[in-house]
């Protein structure tokens, strides 16, 4: 069956979570461990903590994460494409060429507008 | 294996799913929160059109897979969707310095 | 298509998406998480940052590690125990979870890609049908992993340098992704394996023009994905103190530093795997695999063959990635992030449909003759020289409106830049 | 036999794991957390997927979910200021019980329907113990089980033939959405960002980030 | 390799011509707006982008009336066709089944006459647009519209669900973009938040119910739910709470985005925090897609389910619409009594029209003439239409003079422009349903539909329900009224009034008012159009669908009559 391909998956996953775990928990046993005051405190080129943790974010960084977004669900309709194609008529290359050129318009508009420049 | 888990269980799982999401819905009054309660609600949905296409007898003419084709249509709307959310989201926290739902009250009525 | 059935046919190395839980499969399924993942692989590692500091010193003309061991063969050794008994600081403010949670997320990331990794024939962990999905879909949880480790540092520069590398990152992924679409459409599937097959009978997919910008572009992002120099920019210790591992400290960076060296060493096979037809010697020749012939014998002469020549390709490319390491200096961000949107995807896009006329003209007819492979190189090669002209044209000319802006530092706009 | 109950409690597992996930993104107070539930709860429902034998929407959903839609919210809750995630206005406590017990219900009439569900034309109903359609190859079987192999076997490639055939518009349509989202948020930000220039800035911008390194290159 | 896809007509394409050209006319604007007009100054430049947008639509429109062309000519007279575009030719057009694409998506008569009519509603609304600067990213807007009105003709087109969500979503999400442009509003931005954030939710609801639909049937074309639904030996509804609750789901779903009471809220917020046009379009676009793919789903997919038993609360949908309706018609015109706004005034009054409309889709679900009452309802879903997107540009016009939109500025409007404030009078009193006008003759069909003869049980409610209707009717001529006082008894303020109405409101007002008029004179031939492409619509089928039904056996047996009685297609008359 093929989803029983995942169980090896799965086996794989605690193999590399207890790969993680592991060292940390031997750490946890032979590692020296001292507090104080000092190193509990956030490293900031040594100097003291200045203000919040909060930066200014720019918008640039939502709009890769969108454009990201869409291209990324793009792939998810490229990858059956890709595969079918083969078994299909030209009609496949055409419908993809539209898809496509919707979604460069797309990349070429946020181009075109100045937003893919990383100020 | 798998074959004996009862399709209920699966739309069980889904229904709680969907009544969480929903609570979520109604009792979140951050923005960003109730977008994660509506993701959880697709999601819900998603289960339950799989798990219909994985056990159901298709009627005649359906297509072979059409509880998936919904599927990844929900998953591709779900991403716009929240493109599309995170930005009018930032839009009115640029303007209120909040993004709390019920802040939002210039109009009356 | 007749290598690939005449190679599967043979009830011995039955290789199918369809896998029982038999005794038998469980047993290589222990042997491979057993001897591959927990004990083979992180070794491979740990010599691949012996490695690199040996290459790299040759390069600036030191010697490297020398004292543990003959060569310092046994540095990495060392610094692993020095790991296990260093001191794990959290700061106070951290998220104690999350902190813990965030590199354990991108070691997974970085073992879970190896699993669909056809080594040689039959030496496959597993081979499910959307194998190529699984293999981007589990590498693209590491962002959230390295967002993690920022976020729950509290610490501005933690926070910033996470932010700038999921950036990256996903920037990267794009190109990364749409550059193995060629790779799928000529195979036909999405399995490695089927992928690895496809060249066997049709020749390494880098050796054709739409192939050949699909492996380039594969390779930019791929070590743009893995964080190494030109693009490690997120880590860059100069600017934002280490970026997001900066309260990472002992073991946990050592988890981090492991995920960086697997990245490494999986993009390298997978490359391999999907451009260089794996771990065949030759371009053009069934060489190894036609050897086949059902007995064991056999067998182990095919699949040492390829884990030898597969070996050196992987080496290959990690040598080249340190190569590139200690020569190029680091990127500027916007640079960067332009070069990813801007040269990158618009090739791949473009490259995709260059990629659809060499599926037309070669792939189609059914075999590889001389003939189409001809027509193929004509048809498809001129539109990738044509389409990389293009690209680059078009970015000049808007760059050149403003100079200080170009994408690419060329040594005019890096002299204008300075000034 | 084994298999069946080993199959069971790996499902019940799953399901937990993925339920207490929903309810931890609904019931943090910390955003942050509250999207790492979601992940959990996305990857729950990825292996519900490989369960149902879908494995190529179990790895669309692991791509597109916590791939992206997940950095996507990071985004979101780091753009608005919410660093530390925390949310002053979670749930509003009187509210919180009511809510609870109207989910519950809700919960409850779904469970109660699906387990009396009557399906036309006398379908397998769902809550008894039947088991899905086998995937094995058999004799005389309908035209649709063995699409259905084809389906669960090369999913990839089915999901492509119906996309560019029957489902040709909604696949264009897909890309029009897309792009109209793309268009409008760019749209909406980039304007927003000009606006934004003229409020007065309320938290001074670090210089880390107000100034990015420039010309890293020479150092 | 074996070719299992099916084989793809790429005739398909040209069927949905008016929804290409919009797909691509939108990148066009964007495009020329990027690129030429930037630079121009913000009046020369709104009116070079509004004439471009209009000229795309323009485009459409000549595509889709060229289509209802054909379709009609080869529907009356299959030789003239020929002789007209020649015989392969007009074979090459002929579409029997009136489905593309696999039966996904209708095409025919139906999908040509709502086509032109979003057409001529989009025209309008572009006009609009260009009344008053309300953003500066023009071209996203204006592409942002035209592919919302793709969503809605692919929408209204849908015969599969599938379908049906992907064209629901695109549309809403470009209007949830689309509300939010006004720039220098932060209003503007909280109506897209909250349309955005009560549409998905709806959307998510309606996902939900239509997975147990499908989980149900098997299948998502419409005509085969509805087959399956109705070929069962079992009492529809009855006892099947889980159809029940996933057909109250996907009723919750429509609720919102026709925005029927108890699902109305964000209505008001929206239409009055949007910028005028795009209110415009959600208020008449938006709803009559919804609307028409309501129908669709509840009377051909999910029929049977309508009340199968005879009795209003026996098990089946019509109870619920009928609550729905009542609740909806009296909340919308009371509470649009207490408005000063006239654009909330208008949401209101758009709520209550919902109602209205929701009492011909419970009409037509009894009435022994379904396509018939259906046809009342597009009827009513038209003249609705041009009377508001004309209303709605007269919010434009407020919002361009007096950067609000009370009533009170509207004061002493018949001074100074006589004319238009005639033709708001006459839209005003449509609205009412005063006789000579169309919206009178659509509430009359309406109410008549419902009185026809159905079960007795049902009867008794409609009539009541009717009953309520006309109440109603009276109650809503006290707000509407309003706006008449304001404009002929008010004296107009000294400075700051309303100025002399550019074209760009004048043209739509003076369209809706001469449809409204025409429409309420001869009302007849509208009617009798509607009601010829409401039965097409509601009864779309493949036409291998009967070998469908014979493959199950004993289909023929057990068969009950399907419990609406307009589907035998033999009615003595």
């Amino acid at each position: 069956m093929v989803a029983y391909n995942y169980v090896f998956v799965g086996l794989l996953l605690l193999t590399a979570i207890g790969f993680a775990l592991a060292p940390l928990a031997l750490v946890a046993l032979i590692a020296p461990r001292k507090r104080s005051l000092a190193k509990g405190d956030t490293y900031e080129c040594g100097v003291k903590t200045h203000g919040e943790t909060w930066v200014r974010f720019r918008i640039q960084y939502y709009i890769y994460a969108i454009m990201f977004v869409v291209f990324d669900v793009e792939t998810v309709f490229l990858y059956p494409w890709a595969v079918a194609y083969g078994g299909l008529g030209t009609f496949a290359l055409v419908e993809m060429v539209v898809f496509l050129a919707l979604l460069s318009a797309g990349l070429a508009y946020a181009w075109a507008k100045g937003v893919l420049r990383w100020v | 294996m798998a074959n004996d888990i009862p399709l209920s269980w699966f739309l069980y799982f889904a229904a709680a799913a969907f009544a969480t999401g929903l609570v979520g819905v109604l009792l979140r009054r951050n923005a960003i929160a109730v977008l994660m309660a509506i993701e959880i609600m697709l999601n819900a949905a998603n289960v339950n059109l799989v798990a219909f296409w994985r056990y159901g007898t298709p009627a005649p003419g359906a297509g072979p897979l059409p509880g998936v084709i919904l599927a990844l249509l929900v998953i591709t709307v779900a991403a716009a969707e929240v493109a599309v959310g995170i930005g009018l989201i930032l839009l009115c926290y640029r303007r209120w310095r909040a993004v709390d739902v019920d802040r939002y009250e210039t109009m009356s009525g | 298509m007749d290598v690939g059935s005449a190679l599967y046919g043979t009830p011995l190395f039955a290789q199918s998406h369809r896998v029982d839980l038999t005794v038998s499969t469980c047993v290589i399924w222990g042997l491979w998480l057993i001897v591959g993942f927990a004990g083979l692989f992180p070794g491979i590692v740990a010599y691949m940052v012996w490695l690199e500091r040996k290459v790299a010193a040759r390069f600036q003309d030191r010697i490297g590690p020398n004292r543990v061991g003959p060569f310092g063969l046994l540095q990495s050794v060392a610094d692993g125990l020095k790991l296990l008994v260093k001191e794990n600081i959290v700061p106070r403010s951290a998220d104690q979870v999350v902190h813990l949670l965030a590199p354990v997320l991108v070691l997974v990331s970085a073992f879970l890609t190896l699993a669909v990794v056809p080594f040689a024939v039959g030496l496959v962990p597993i081979d499910p049908p959307s194998g190529l999905v699984y293999l981007i879909a589990v590498s693209s949880i590491s962002p959230l992993g390295i967002f993690l480790a920022g976020w729950s540092s509290h610490n501005k520069y933690s926070l910033l340098g996470a932010m700038r590398a999921v950036a990256q990152l996903v920037s990267y992924e794009i190109p990364q992704v749409l550059s193995t679409i060629p790779v799928v459409l000529w195979a036909g599937s999405l399995s490695l394996v089927s992928i690895f097959d496809h060249q066997v009978a049709y020749g390494w997919n880098a050796l054709n023009p739409p192939g050949f910008l699909a492996f380039l572009t594969f390779l930019i992002a791929s070590v743009a994905e893995v964080n190494r120099t030109p693009f490690d920019l997120p880590e860059a210790e100069s600017e934002i103190v280490a970026g997001y591992h900066t309260e990472y400290s002992g073991m946990r960076f050592g988890l981090f530093f492991l995920a960086e060296y697997l990245g490494v060493f999986s993009v390298s096979c997978v490359a391999t795997v999907l451009f260089l037809g794996g771990g065949t010697p030759l371009p053009f020749s069934a060489f190894p695999v036609n050897l086949l012939d059902g007995s064991v014998g056999s067998y182990l002469l095919v699949d040492g063959i390829l884990l030898a020549v597969f070996s050196l390709k992987v080496l290959l490319f990690v040598f080249a990635m340190f190569w590139v390491r200690a020569t190029l200096p680091r990127m500027r961000i916007d640079r960067l992030m332009n070069f990813a949107w801007k040269y990158l995807v618009p090739l791949c896009i473009l490259n995709i449909v260059f990629a659809a006329i060499w599926y037309e003209v070669v792939v189609r007819p059914g075999a590889l003759t001389a003939r189409n492979w001809a027509w193929g190189m004509i048809a498809a090669g001129l539109p990738v020289v044509l389409g990389v002209q293009l690209v680059f044209r078009a970015n000049r000319k808007l760059a050149a409106a403003r100079a200080v802006d170009a994408d690419w530092p060329t040594v005019g706009t890096i002299a204008e830049a300075s000034r | 036999m084994g298999e069946v109950v080993v199959a069971r409690i790996l499902f019940l597992a799953i399901a937990a794991l993925g339920l207490l996930a929903a309810l931890g993104t609904v019931l943090s107070r910390n955003l942050v957390h509250a999207a790492l539930h979601l992940v959990g709860f996305f990857f729950c429902v990825a292996c519900l997927f490989v369960m149902l034998e879908a494995e190529f929407l179990a790895a669309v959903q692991v791509l597109i979910y916590i791939g992206a839609v997940a950095i996507l919210l990071m985004f979101g809750i780091m753009l608005t200021r919410n660093t530390r995630g925390d949310d002053a206005t979670s749930l509003s406590g009187p509210w919180r019980l009511p809510g609870l017990v109207a989910g519950l219900c809700l919960f409850g009439a779904l469970v109660f329907g699906i387990n009396n569900a009557v399906s036309p034309s006398g379908a397998s109903p769902w809550a008894g113990e039947a088991a899905r359609p086998s995937l094995v190859e058999r004799e005389g079987e309908p035209a649709w089980a063995a699409e259905r192999r084809r389906a669960v076997e090369d999913m990839g490639r089915v999901v492509g033939e119906e996309f560019l055939t029957r489902y040709a518009m909604a696949f264009e349509l897909a890309g029009l959405l897309l792009t109209a989202a793309l268009v409008g948020a760019v749209a909406l930000a980039h304007r927003d960002e000009v606006g934004a220039a003229e409020l007065p800035p309320t938290v001074e911008a670090l210089p880390a980030d107000s100034a990015e390194p420039v010309g890293t290159a020479a150092s | 390799m074996p070719v299992n896809a099916l084989p793809m007509d790429l005739r398909d394409f040209l069927r949905v011509a008016p929804a290409v050209l919009l797909s691509a006319w939108g990148l066009v604007v964007v495009a020329a707006d990027l690129a030429r007009y930037r630079r121009r100054d913000a009046e020369s430049r709104r009116l070079a982008v509004g004439r471009l947008t209009l000229i795309g639509v323009g485009l459409a429109l000549a595509s889709a009336v060229a289509l209802f062309g054909i379709d009609s000519l080869a529907q009356s007279d299959a030789p003239r066709l020929d002789r007209l575009l020649g015989e392969s030719f007009a074979s090459y057009f002929s579409r029997p089944d009136g489905l593309i694409f696999f039966g996904t998506l209708a095409s025919g008569l139906p999908t040509d006459v709502l086509n032109v009519l979003f057409l001529t509603l989009l025209g309008l609304v572009v006009w609009t647009s260009t009344a008053y600067a309300f953003t500066d990213d023009l071209g996203e807007y204006f592409a942002l519209l035209l592919w919302a009105t793709v969503g809605m003709m692919l929408l209204a087109a849908s015969e599969e669900l599938a379908t049906l969500f992907i064209a629901l979503e695109t549309m809403t999400i470009c209007l949830y973009l689309a509300s939010a442009f006004e720039k220098s509003k932060p209003r503007s931005a909280e109506a897209g938040l909250k349309y955005f954030i009560y549409g998905s939710v709806s959307s998510a609801l309606f996902l939900y119910g239509l997975s147990f639909v499908y989980g149900l049937t098997g299948t998502t074309y419409f005509d085969a739910i509805g087959r399956v639904l109705g070929r069962g030996g079992h009492e529809g509804l009855a006892g099947n709470l889980v159809g029940g609750a996933a057909l109250l789901l996907m009723l919750v779903g429509f609720g919102f985005k026709v925005a029927a009471v108890p699902f109305h809220m964000w209505a008001p917020d929206v239409y009055e925090g949007a910028p005028a046009p795009v209110s415009a379009w959600i208020a008449t676009g938006s709803k009559v897609a919804s609307f028409v793919v309501m129908l669709k789903v509840f009377l051909h997919a999910l029929g049977p389910w309508s009340n199968p038993s005879n009795e209003l609360m026996g098990p089946g949908w019509l109870g619920v619409v009928v609550v729905l309706a009542a609740a909806t018609m009296t909340y919308g015109n009371l509470a649009a009594l207490a408005q000063r706004n006239y654009k909330r005034m208008l949401a209101y009054s758009s709520i209550a029209h919902a109602g209205y409309i929701l009492v011909g889709v419970a009409a037509a679900s009894v009435s022994t003439a379904g396509p018939e009452a259906a046809g009342a309802v597009l009827y009513y879903l038209v003249v609705y239409a041009f009377a508001n997107v004309g209303a709605f540009a007269v919010a434009a016009w407020l919002a361009r003079d007096r950067d609000g939109d009370a009533i009170a500025d509207l004061d002493g409007l018949a001074r100074t422009s006589p004319a238009l404030a005639v033709c708001i009078v006459v839209l005003m009193l449509s609205l009412i349903g005063v006789p000579p006008f169309a919206g009178f003759f659509g509430k009359l069909a309406i109410f008549m539909e419902a009185l026809r003869q159905g079960p007795s049980g049902t009867r008794i409610v409609l009539a009541w329900l009717v009953a309520l209707g006309l109440f109603n009717s009276v109650v809503s001529a006290f707000y509407y009224v309003r706006v008449l006082k304001a404009m002929y008894l008010r004296e107009a303020p000294s400075v700051g009034g309303l100025q002399r109405a550019k074209s760009a409101i004048a043209v739509p007002i003076v369209v809706a008012t001469v449809v409204v008029t025409a429409c309420g004179i001869v009302p007849s031939p509208l009617m009798d159009l509607m009601r010829a492409i409401a039965r097409p619509m509601l009864t779309a089928t493949t036409l291998d669908a009967t070998a469908v039904t014979d493959a199950t056996p004993a289909a023929g047996a057990t068969a009950r009559p399907r419990p609406v009685a307009w589907t035998t297609p033999s009615r003595p008359e």
